[in-house]
């Protein structure tokens, strides 16, 4: 498994059944890949659908079914459409039970920094503001550092996404979680020490029980 | 009543200046032809309110490439490389709304509501130039309604009085801004006699005009 | 993800000083068999929101009369005498709220949005106790959002996922009410496999738990 | 005609094509009765419909298809069912283009009172105060006097349904306007002298041409 496998993996394991899941773009789209199988788990699209079904194959493209990353996908069984103002209402309005998006920077307070990047074009937020702000729990699945470089800070530098709204922060290294007192360092991954960890965390982590990252 | 435009008709609706809605969501559900025909129209200084900038080729984002638009309302504008040369170059402004507000924005028009408090946005930059309005504590945006001279949608099928219902999910902010706007010109790909009154998503009594796209030739 | 549940887990359900949402305009759309239900569990002290106050035998109205509501949240209440009744003899509270007031505070609460702005009300008494904010030099009322403990609605179908439509103007409050209770509890009078995905106007992501009445009593 | 037939096909020719009207309850729902045949108008329905239809047949009754005063109705030829948002959307953003109300007192601002009778219990506004704020345009439907009282104020005493919203006032002797600089008498019943509405009416009248009432 590489980085990003370790993470989608680890971050699957915290579906439920019945859950409504939002996945960003990029990294955390192979979460569905690991999904359990003795679960039911909904995949919403913020363009407008809930129950995403699997990729479809050259010949079963619809050019209207598409998922947020224009990407064509298909519509599993008790799944429906609906417009932009409904899908966000579902998104803010707290239906969701699990998003999980991408970060240039994640603090200790929960706040998340992941939609300009300086020097360059800034592309826009899409829904990733709606999302970090609406749904239950909020699951930043990253690489723990990017070339060598802590994204897990004490305070983001970046203009945020959000304001403290993070509540899990996945890496290949560790499982973080943001409370009140601050981020506690919960899992370490089997070929990671402790030491290692927090050399690469720009942010003081609580450290009581270490578990091993189930991947 | 009846509502049905050809070309000429729909081309003497454009004028400079205007602010103009288009419905989809990285060109899916955007109605392309009527597209085509403001690249051909040529109009100029267009404000476009969309979810985003389209593709350099596809979409809202041949107008831009055209160099038509002076102004664009989006969440989102990476996938066409003309909007930030275009910025760069200083003949395009942007403003970037959460996808969310945007869509909740334009609905404020659309229902006559002068505004809505989000928590989206809340200490970030969206937050600049705002008034934040707590309720029972809690900070919220106050994010004004958004509204324009002519919403540009696509539709699956409409029927004779312009009701309409949508594909797939090409129907992202089609069904809103056709709420929102002075006047609402739909593309439709299929004319009906009747629809299930149970199963139309937007009442004929949003839509005036309506451009029949019988063959889709994207 | 079996939603289904009898009517003792309705039961269950129900406590003393719960706040309800109800659907319903004048009783159609409301769920009947709930409202009777709990007035055989003659849980007290409840604050209710529905459109209306019902009959004096029919919808919220048997809950007035059995002297289990504290207080109304309605935007009109004069087709169920009871309401007045319990209002002069001071055990029943009623706060009159405009119809498309109350539909847009429910939505809110249901979309996350703190509040809206509506012209609805302004230089009237609804106007006492709430921010005037002006938007363009136009004057708006704040209005604020609008949830509940439990909310009760009527549907014609669902699916096994909980996935819902509605029949004709039974249709009205509840898909907003759906959206905006920490337990939504729909009353559904078929129960299919599939429903078309086009049509559905309630997602299942919404819905909690399903009754079944196969057989319309009303 | 009565006094209440005069109104409502008074208030009828105001219909253009293509128009969507509300019309409250009482009287303003004769005004169905009267629409010119060459007109194809669609009448809202509040609780969630557009295309009101006839009445319908003791067996045609549908027990879930009815209007916002709890009578049974039917759905015309283009017509739809939508929820109450969706609804009062439709309302307060301006796409109704006529109401048709009745009033306790209107006045020559175009302010309304409807809902409050002193002394009695208050029933609600339902609708109401949406239909007089939203729809393009408000007609007042009503009686000129009430026993012998009139409605029509230099401003109204009683509560306030809406504030300057109303722009026609429509009663069996009149036809009258608001305009920016005043009430303005357009249209006289033929059996109606101007004396006599002055008379009836507590608000000042701008009198210029008025024509006969075409009912």
């Amino acid at each position: 498994m590489n980085a990003k496998e370790i993470i989608a993996s680890r971050v699957a394991k915290e579906l439920s059944d019945g859950d409504l899941v939002n996945l960003g773009i990029g990294l955390p789209t192979l979460v569905a890949n690991y999904v359990p199988s003795n679960i039911d788990v909904f995949f919403q699209s913020e363009n407008g659908l809930i129950g995403l079904g699997p990729t479809p194959d050259d010949d079963e493209i619809d050019k209207n079914l598409t998922n947020a990353g224009a990407q064509y996908v298909t519509l599993k069984q008790g799944g429906m459409y609906f417009d932009s103002v409904t899908s966000f209402g579902i998104i803010r309005g707290n239906h969701v039970n699990i998003t999980v998006l991408g970060a240039l920077e994640v603090d200790a307070e929960g706040s998340l920094a992941s939609w300009i990047i300086p020097g360059k074009l800034v592309p826009g937020m899409g829904g990733a503001m709606d999302l970090v702000v609406g749904a239950k729990k909020v699951i930043i699945a990253t690489t723990h550092t990017n070339k060598g470089k802590p994204k897990i800070k004490k305070r983001c530098t970046l203009p945020l996404t959000a304001y403290k709204e993070v509540d899990m922060i996945v890496t290949e290294l560790a499982v973080m979680e943001v409370r009140d007192d601050g981020l506690h360092l919960l899992e370490r991954h089997p070929n990671a020490t402790i030491e290692t960890i927090i050399e690469q965390t720009d942010a003081p982590l609580i450290i009581n029980h270490v578990k091993l990252m189930e991947v | 009543m009846n509502k049905r435009i050809d070309k000429q008709a729909f081309i003497d609706k454009l004028k400079d200046g205007q602010t103009v809605m288009v419905g989809g969501f990285m060109a899916v559900g955007t109605p392309e032809i009527l597209i085509d025909w403001m690249v051909e129209a040529n109009v100029q200084d267009l404000t476009l309110i969309c979810n985003d900038a389209g593709f350099g080729d596809k979409g809202i984002g041949k107008l831009i490439k055209n160099n038509q638009v002076k102004k664009l309302i989006a969440s989102h504008i990476g996938l066409n490389p003309y909007a930030g040369q275009r910025m760069s170059e200083g003949t395009l402004s942007v403003e970037l709304v959460p996808q969310g507000t945007l869509a909740e924005r334009i609905r404020a028009f659309g229902a006559g509501l002068g505004g809505l408090l989000t928590p989206t946005g809340m200490h970030t930059l969206v937050e600049e130039g705002k008034q934040v309005i707590n309720v029972e504590d809690k900070p919220y945006l106050l994010e004004t309604a958004l509204g324009a001279d002519l919403a540009l949608i696509e539709a699956k099928t409409s029927d004779h009085y312009g009701n309409l219902i949508y594909d797939k999910t090409a129907r992202n902010f089609n069904p809103v801004m056709a709420t929102a706007a002075h006047e609402v010109i739909a593309l439709t790909h299929n004319l009906v006699k009747t629809l299930d009154p149970e199963c139309i998503v937007t009442p004929h009594v949003f839509v005036d005009a309506l451009v029949m796209e019988v063959h889709d030739e994207r």
